[in-house]
């Protein structure tokens, strides 16, 4: 079985496309592969400038994006395309991604090709534009507002994906709160303030909550993201909540400060832990017991194939105007890591680097 | 003529009782960290009595205080020069980063052992000395030269782990953030080490005394034939080691290398040396008062988070306390004059 | 001789220009397209935010203090500018009238902010350095409690944020009018008496208070203005992005004030020069803007910043004349 | 006096890029004498001092010290060889204690098993102080709890120290640069005891002052220097005050010193009166008149409060008691600027860290108070302000090298003379003069005097702080006498009138 298919992200359904003339279409549109015969040779002879912009690649599971790219440029090598590559670190500043997008879109002109993950949802709107003004085309992950979509930048915004916060942030909640037996403390590290994927993953949270009413939340603050913040938090939590019974965690980078937490008061492996993101050591710790859940985005699928669909629209293969609303902006597939599929993960993805298809656009798309 | 006598003796006496006042305010002043710190103290007992003075927490309070320590420290020497240094959040964190890849980790087969902690200080060492030698050599404000070098650290760092973190396996390594002597964290123990080779270093050798006079009016060493810009070097040096010691003891209790060992650690260590009474146009305060500055800061942080302080107004509340703290801890009157 | 003297005042000025020089020569060689028409655009007009804080932070370092406080102050007025006009979008008003109203609102909040952090400062002799720290942490918390997420603008009213896009020849409007700014300050500077009256605070406060200059007057205008310029900064950069995030102010604090070192303004106060202050900002913005063009493998990215500020500021001071101490 | 040659210099050159401070001077020193130097404002003493003990390198010329060529190139090298030095400006680390002041530079001295020894620092600290009569200065206080009297005399042990420290047995030279300005009389005379405890030893002194009396009952001998020329040198028996002026001004003192024919009767009209005025600690009831076209001086040793009330005036300090009424109206300052705005103006004391700024040219310095007079419209006209300054630096004889020199470069009465400048060309009505010829040469002082005589001829009204007692009675129309923060006296100075020292100095004490 594709584990890339045991989506645990699955709240949204295919809209329903409407009448049957369409349905053959979508099939074809879901089908489709590039072929890269088909490619015109003038095309495979410009310089096609090639980028992701990320939030800084001080985090793994960024870093595994900027690897997706590279990736997805060894595709590009493979059948012969000249390219370009450069990844663009906004620090996680707002203001510097829109003129690192400005600045890459104005050099690349029209041949351009980038993945984003805005670092604000708010942001995603002006990284299309700076890139529809230059012709270039860009997919976006993550975040963006609810009343802005690509096709608003038709056809330079070309699609929006996101691994789905909310039901990532529910499903590690609810398999802390099984692992305490439904009841009991916990902590809760937030992510950085005012940061939409972290309020998505809060809101996740706060839906199993409800769930379980005998599950009570000690302590909640901001790690920041950060392991060191998140070591001290919980440190100092466990000396007025000895009795904790499990700590959720926005991101696994934190999970790793608050297992450090554990470990120093002998609480490691008795005190359940998650964390979002599939860090090498925290899937280690769901090997070993210590971490009872993570979330595996796939950075890889993410970064790599987003820049294949935009690939394909660069080079005339297809047309944004085919594409139905809901190959513009749709679902990335999430892998919960726990006990039971650690295994199984470990085995397609950490042991083996998987083996992907980018001809295969749309293999990206959850629900596909 | 009588009454003037007396009048004299009136301004007298008024002018010893007034003399006597401020003598008594300037030593009460002297200790007015202290009293800040213990009121600290007093009202988190009061809000969170049992669970902020068990003992456990005690032990996580000297835990958080050891790595704020020795980047204040650093920067005490720093400031008393007259001088600043941003470069902290780079320096501590390349420090951070390079120890875990030097030492046995998950990333790399390099192995140094405690030799991998000295080679990690070392950078830092260079660093503090290369900014040291370029701001008195080139004359550029420390500012600027300690700013380009955080830039320059933190990428070092990033570039030692490329995005995936080593994460520490030599055993000894991983034993000691855990281990504790007399019930003190032995990671703290190592800041009181450093903390007393800086009290030593201030009190009791000439250096001590020429970084005093450098922060004060540095044309009087000069024309006394004190090689000033060496003085400044090894301040820098000596702060690069403080980092370095920071760095390494960010990475043991992490357990991992990480850039973030060293974010946001140079705004709240500039707090606490002011808030302990450094002067920041150099000359007064000293190690001591780092101490007690950097105790207020990690008190408070740890009280706040105790409480379950909202998030969003934590860093608030931190700024008005700072500020009510520096506001009752120094000089006023007109003749203060206050960059 | 007098000559002599005189000409070294414009030395900071020739050595900044040939730093910008330097710098777009080498990144035009190493990438073409370094000086195509849109790169320059992009230059030209999303310097804006930069160079109006900068144009604020000059005074503030002129008189000797410094503001920590400005990443912060343009966060909160960027969260505060959003929310009102989200809270008034629905009104009777038009929709110029109601960006009108927000914005003035918003100058007038951040005035009076710069006024209380200069009050706290001069009145109750908290060094800037720290009561900005204090201040720093106060309005991020403010920004985070206004909105702990960030806003967009809705798209109905994008119409009236247009005008961050319109260019007079290559220059952005917003980048003429944090020109229009400089210079006046530069007029204020060098030919009132409130501008040497800056100066002589930086240079010798004691003495200028003894000498009549209204010394803490003073001090709090500097710290206005630059609450006000911190505010003009986060309108622009609300226009720039169509939104507004609690955060997105952080990274400028050190890079305004880098910005404006590296324009020859000195740290101990008394010397500089505004007009250099757009040079400084141009050497930063050249830097950050070259090395995406250039595409510098991004790891390498902040150690190459680093040297190069470094060797810009090298090259930049006039040590020649230098016989004051640098701290 | 024995005859040996301790020191001398021949033909020394020093220029700072363009100013000629020194052009071929030559300078012998016998041991055991005090070789007194005088010469106007800017005439190279002080850069001669400072190559001598190695804080600025010679331009050429060569020195010689007990027939050895000497080139210091720093001051711990001098001291060595058992030269020291007070400087103009004080030159004590205000935060260190005075025992780390006196031994500052040479710790190395007192290092066991690598750690300081202070126990003993602070017991050698009390010996040498006692040595110069100071037994009453603790070596563990800070030096910035000290006055600046004390400082001068702190700073006059670490000298007297480094004689003894001298890694030599033979003699030693001590330079001292305007040791005496900021001193008063019975300091004075108690420096002038140690200098000649040194010279009995062997020990020669070069002593620089402008105050002619004092350079001519100390010293054995007398060096004149005129811009950066030897203008003769003389035995003190064949000198007098006004060959010396002679030969420094370049011409003899053509008026009366005070120019007492210049001296008028103030008018009627009060334009500032104390009522009762009171400050905690400081002083209290003093009540008096200032009258337009007046001088009033004021007379008190250190702790008067004097000073105090002059801060009063000028705005630096509030009052705690009592009323100042400034030209018919109660006020009460809270900062400088407003009692400038009601016509009030101090020159402060100290000139480097109240009077100029030091980083600024001369001509932006003399426009610091009278903004409002140089601009037009709100904006300031630049012709107008280097035209004041052209003119003031004419009529001051100020040693620039241009109006836009900054300040710091000018020599130590040049500075004062700038400040004079300011708070001349302010046009206030009422000018607090704290100590305005401090540092300043004879010739300018005489001009100072006229200036002050021509501006109340205009009008104005000055408080007049005199440097010296004998300046105080000169200048003034009356004189209040100040004694533990009251006013003990008020004597009338009417020009055929002038009240004796001795009964001034009577209610002083
Ligand atoms: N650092 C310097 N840079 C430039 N010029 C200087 C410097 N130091 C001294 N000069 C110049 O050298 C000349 C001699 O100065 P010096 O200080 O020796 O005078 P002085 O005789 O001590 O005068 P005073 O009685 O006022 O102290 C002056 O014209 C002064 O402007
Ligand atoms: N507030 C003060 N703090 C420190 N030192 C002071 C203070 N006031 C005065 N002094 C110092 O005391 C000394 C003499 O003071 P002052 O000028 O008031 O006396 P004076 O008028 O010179 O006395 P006399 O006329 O008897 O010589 C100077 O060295 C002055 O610097
Ligand atoms: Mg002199
Ligand atoms: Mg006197």
């Amino acid at each position: 079985t594709d584990p890339a298919k045991e989506a645990a992200a699955t709240k949204e359904g295919t809209p329903d496309n409407g009448n049957a003339g369409d349905t053959d279409k979508a099939a074809e549109i879901a089908d489709f592969k590039i072929d890269a015969s088909q490619i015109p040779q003038e095309k495979l002879d410009t310089t096609l400038y090639v980028a992701c912009s990320i939030r800084g690649l001080e985090n793994p599971y960024i870093a595994t994006i900027a690897d997706g790219m590279d990736m997805f440029c060894e595709y590009l090598d493979s059948i012969g395309q000249k390219y370009e590559k450069q990844v663009l670190d906004s620090g996680g500043s707002n203001d510097v991604e829109i003129d690192n997008m400005k600045q890459f879109a104005a050099k690349a002109g029209g041949d351009a090709i980038a993945y984003a993950d805005p670092n604000e949802s708010a942001i995603a709107p002006s990284l299309a534009e700076a890139m529809a003004d230059a012709g270039g085309y860009l997919g976006t992950a993550w975040n963006k507002p609810d009343d802005v979509n690509p096709q608003d930048y038709d056809p330079n915004w070309v699609i929006h994906t996101s691994a789905d916060n909310v039901a990532n942030g529910k499903a590690t909640a609810e398999a802390l709160f099984e692992s305490m037996g439904g009841k009991g403390k916990v902590f809760v590290v937030e992510g950085m303030l005012g940061n939409t994927a972290s309020n998505s993953r809060i809101e996740g949270l706060k839906d199993a909550l409800k769930e379980y009413p005998d599950i009570e939340v000690a302590h909640q603050d901001t790690g920041n993201w950060a392991t060191n913040e998140a070591l001290t938090l919980v440190e100092t939590w466990l000396n007025d909540t000895p009795d904790v019974g499990g700590v959720w965690c926005a991101n696994d980078n934190m999970a790793t400060g608050a297992l450090q937490a554990l470990d120093a008061k002998g609480l490691k492996g008795k005190v359940g832990v998650t964390g979002i993101d599939a860090n090498t050591d925290i899937v280690e710790g769901v090997k070993d017991g210590s971490v009872i859940a993570t979330v595996s985005s796939n950075g890889y699928l993410q970064g790599g194939y987003t820049l294949a669909v935009c690939y394909a629209v660069w080079t005339g293969l297809i047309t944004t105007d085919e594409l139905p609303d809901d190959y513009r902006t749709f679902l990335t597939p999430a892998i919960l890591v726990t006990k039971d599929t650690v295994d199984d993960y470990v085995a397609e993805y950490v042991d083996s680097v998987p083996e992907y298809d980018f001809s295969d656009i749309w293999f990206c798309k959850a629900d596909k | 003529m009588e009454e003037k006598n007396q009048a004299a003796l009136d301004i007298r006496e008024e002018f010893a009782a007034k003399v006597k006042a401020d003598n008594r305010k300037e030593k009460l002043m002297k200790w007015a960290p202290v009293g800040v710190l213990a009121a600290l103290i007093l009202v988190f007992c009061i809000l969170k009595g049992r669970s902020f003075l068990s003992l456990s927490n005690l032990v996580s309070i000297l835990n958080q205080w050891s790595l704020p320590l020795l980047v204040a420290l650093g920067l005490t020497f720093v400031i008393m020069i007259g001088s600043i240094d941003l470069s902290i959040d780079g320096t501590v964190g390349m420090v951070g980063s390079l120890t875990a890849i030097f030492v046995a980790n998950s990333k790399n087969t390099v192995n140094l052992g405690v030799l991998g902690f000295l080679l990690a200080i070392l950078c830092s060492v260079v660093v503090g000395f290369l900014i040291g030698v370029i701001h008195v050599k080139f004359k550029i404000p420390s500012f600027m030269v300690s700013f380009a070098f955080m830039n320059i650290c933190i990428g070092i760092g990033m570039l030692s782990y490329s995005g995936k973190p080593a994460t520490i396996r030599d055993p000894l390594m991983m034993a000691i953030p855990k281990a504790s002597f007399l019930g003190v964290p032995v990671i703290t123990w190592i800041a009181i080490a450093v903390l007393v080779l800086c009290y030593y270093i201030q009190e009791y050798t000439p250096f001590g005394r020429h970084v005093y006079a450098v922060g004060t009016d540095e044309t009087i060493p000069k024309a006394v034939g004190i090689n000033v810009n060496k003085v400044k070097i090894k301040v820098f040096t000596l702060a690069g080691f403080c980092y370095g010691v920071a760095g390494v003891i960010g990475a043991l209790r992490l357990g991992q290398g990480q850039i973030a060992i060293g974010t946001d650690q140079m705004f709240p260590a500039q707090a606490a040396v002011v808030i302990g009474g450094t002067a920041l146009t150099g000359g007064k305060g000293g190690v001591m008062n780092t101490v007690v500055g950097t105790l207020i800061m990690t008190v408070l942080i740890n009280g706040l988070t105790m409480m379950g302080v909202d998030p969003n107004i934590k860093t608030g509340i931190q700024g008005v306390i700072i500020l009510a703290a520096v506001i009752l801890t120094i000089k006023h009157g007109s003749a203060v004059i206050s960059k | 001789m007098n000559k002599l003297k005189t000409n070294k005042a414009y030395f900071a000025t020739y050595f900044s220009m040939a730093v910008i020089i330097c710098l777009v020569l080498i990144f035009t060689i190493m990438e073409k397209s370094f000086i195509n028409s849109s790169n320059i655009n992009n230059l030209l007009s999303d310097t804006a935010p930069l160079m109006i804080m900068a144009a604020g932070m000059t005074p503030v370092i002129l008189i000797g203090s410094i503001d920590l406080s400005v990443g912060a102050m343009c966060s909160v007025s960027n969260v505060l500018v959003v929310s009102f006009i989200m809270k008034f979008k629905d009104t009777i008003y038009a929709d110029w009238f109601i960006m009108l109203v927000t914005f003035v609102t918003t100058l007038v909040f951040a005035v009076i902010a710069g006024i209380i952090l200069g009050l706290i400062h001069v009145k109750l002799k908290v060094p800037s350095f720290i009561a900005s720290l204090a201040f720093m942490s106060i309005w991020n918390s403010a920004a985070l409690l206004i909105s702990n997420s960030p806003i967009s603008i809705p798209k109905k009213l994008w119409g009236t944020i247009d005008w961050y896009k319109i260019s007079i020849g290559p220059l952005g409007y917003p980048l003429v009018i944090a020109f229009l700014i400089i210079i006046g300050y530069y007029v204020i500077l060098t030919r009132t008496s409130l501008g040497r009256g800056i100066y002589a605070i930086g240079a010798n406060e004691r003495a200028a208070r003894m000498s009549g200059i209204a010394v803490d007057r003073i001090k709090i205008t500097a710290f206005a203005v630059n609450g006000f310029c911190a505010a003009l900064g986060a309108i622009f950069l609300m226009a720039k992005a169509k939104s507004c995030a609690p955060t997105v102010g952080d990274s400028f604090t050190l890079m305004v004030i880098s910005a404006v070192v590296l324009g020859g303004t000195a740290l101990i106060g008394g010397s500089g020069n505004i007009l250099n202050t757009i040079l400084g900002v141009f050497i930063v913005s050249i830097i950050k803007n070259g090395m995406n063009i250039v595409s510098i493998n991004v790891y390498w990215q902040k150690v190459v910043f680093g040297v190069v500020v470094l060797i810009a500021i090298a090259i930049n001071t006039d040590r020649s004349s230098r016989s004051f101490i640098v701290k | 006096m024995s005859k040996n040659i301790l020191f001398s210099a021949k033909n020394i050159v020093k220029s700072f890029h363009g100013t000629q401070a020194l052009k071929e001077v030559d300078l012998d020193v016998y041991e055991g004498e005090v070789v007194g130097l005088v010469g106007e404002n800017g005439a190279g003493k002080s850069t001669l001092m400072k190559i001598i003990i190695g804080v600025q390198p010679q331009g050429s010329g060569e020195m010689y010290l007990r027939g050895k060529p000497f080139q210091p190139h720093d001051p711990l090298e001098a001291n060595a060889e058992g030269i020291g030095m007070v400087y103009q400006e004080q030159s004590l680390i205000t935060t260190l204690s005075v025992g780390q002041n006196l031994f500052f530079g040479h710790e190395k001295e007192f290092m066991q098993m690598g750690i300081v020894n202070w126990k003993k620092m602070y017991a050698e600290a009390a010996a040498v102080l006692s040595e110069v009569g100071c037994e009453d200065i603790n070596p563990r206080k800070k030096v910035i709890d000290l006055n600046f009297a004390t400082r001068q005399m702190v700073e006059i042990a670490k000298v007297v120290n480094v004689t003894k420290e001298a890694s030599t047995d033979g003699k030693c030279l001590i330079l001292l640069d305007e040791p005496t300005s900021v001193l008063n009389e019975t300091e004075v005379k108690r420096l002038f005891q140690e200098i000649r405890k040194l010279t009995a030893k062997g020990h020669s002194v070069i002593f620089v002052s402008h105050r002619l009396d004092e350079v001519l009952e100390i010293s054995d001998r007398i060096y004149v220097y005129k811009d950066g020329e030897n203008a003769g040198n003389m035995n003190v028996a064949d000198a007098t005050e006004a060959i010396l002026y002679e030969r420094m001004v370049g011409h003899e003192t053509n008026s009366e010193y005070y120019h007492l024919d210049k001296q008028v009767i103030p008018k009627e009209e009060v334009v500032l009166e104390a009522k009762d005025l009171g400050c905690r600690g400081k002083f209290k009831h003093v009540n008096f008149q200032l009258h337009k076209g007046e001088i009033l001086g004021f007379c008190g040793v250190v702790g008067s409060g004097k000073e105090e009330i002059c801060s009063v005036f000028c705005g630096d300090e509030s009052p705690d008691f009592g009323e100042l009424i400034v030209k018919g109206r109660k006020t009460k300052y809270s900062a400088p600027y407003q009692a400038l705005n009601d016509g009030i103006l101090m020159i402060p004391m100290e000139r480097m860290v109240e009077g100029v700024i030091r980083g600024l040219s001369v001509e932006d310095n003399i426009a610091l108070s009278n903004a409002g007079r140089l601009s037009k419209r709100g904006m300031i006209s630049r012709k107008r302000v280097s035209e004041q300054a052209v003119e003031w630096i004419r009529r001051l004889r100020i040693k620039t090298s241009g109006k836009e020199e900054l300040v710091i470069q000018l020599s130590g009465g040049n500075q004062q003379k700038v400040v004079f400048a300011r708070v001349l060309a302010s046009e206030s009505d009422v000018v607090i003069l704290n100590h305005p010829t401090r540092g300043v040469d004879v010739g300018a002082k005489e001009e100072i005097y006229g200036l002050i005589r021509d501006m109340v001829a205009e009008g104005k009204s000055v408080i007049l702080l005199g440097d010296t007692l004998d300046e105080c009675i000169g200048m003034s129309n009356r004189v209040l006498i100040m004694r533990d923060g009251l006013v003990t006296g008020e004597l009338d100075a009417a020009v055929d009138a002038k009240p004796s020292q001795v009964s001034i100095i009577s209610m002083m004490v």
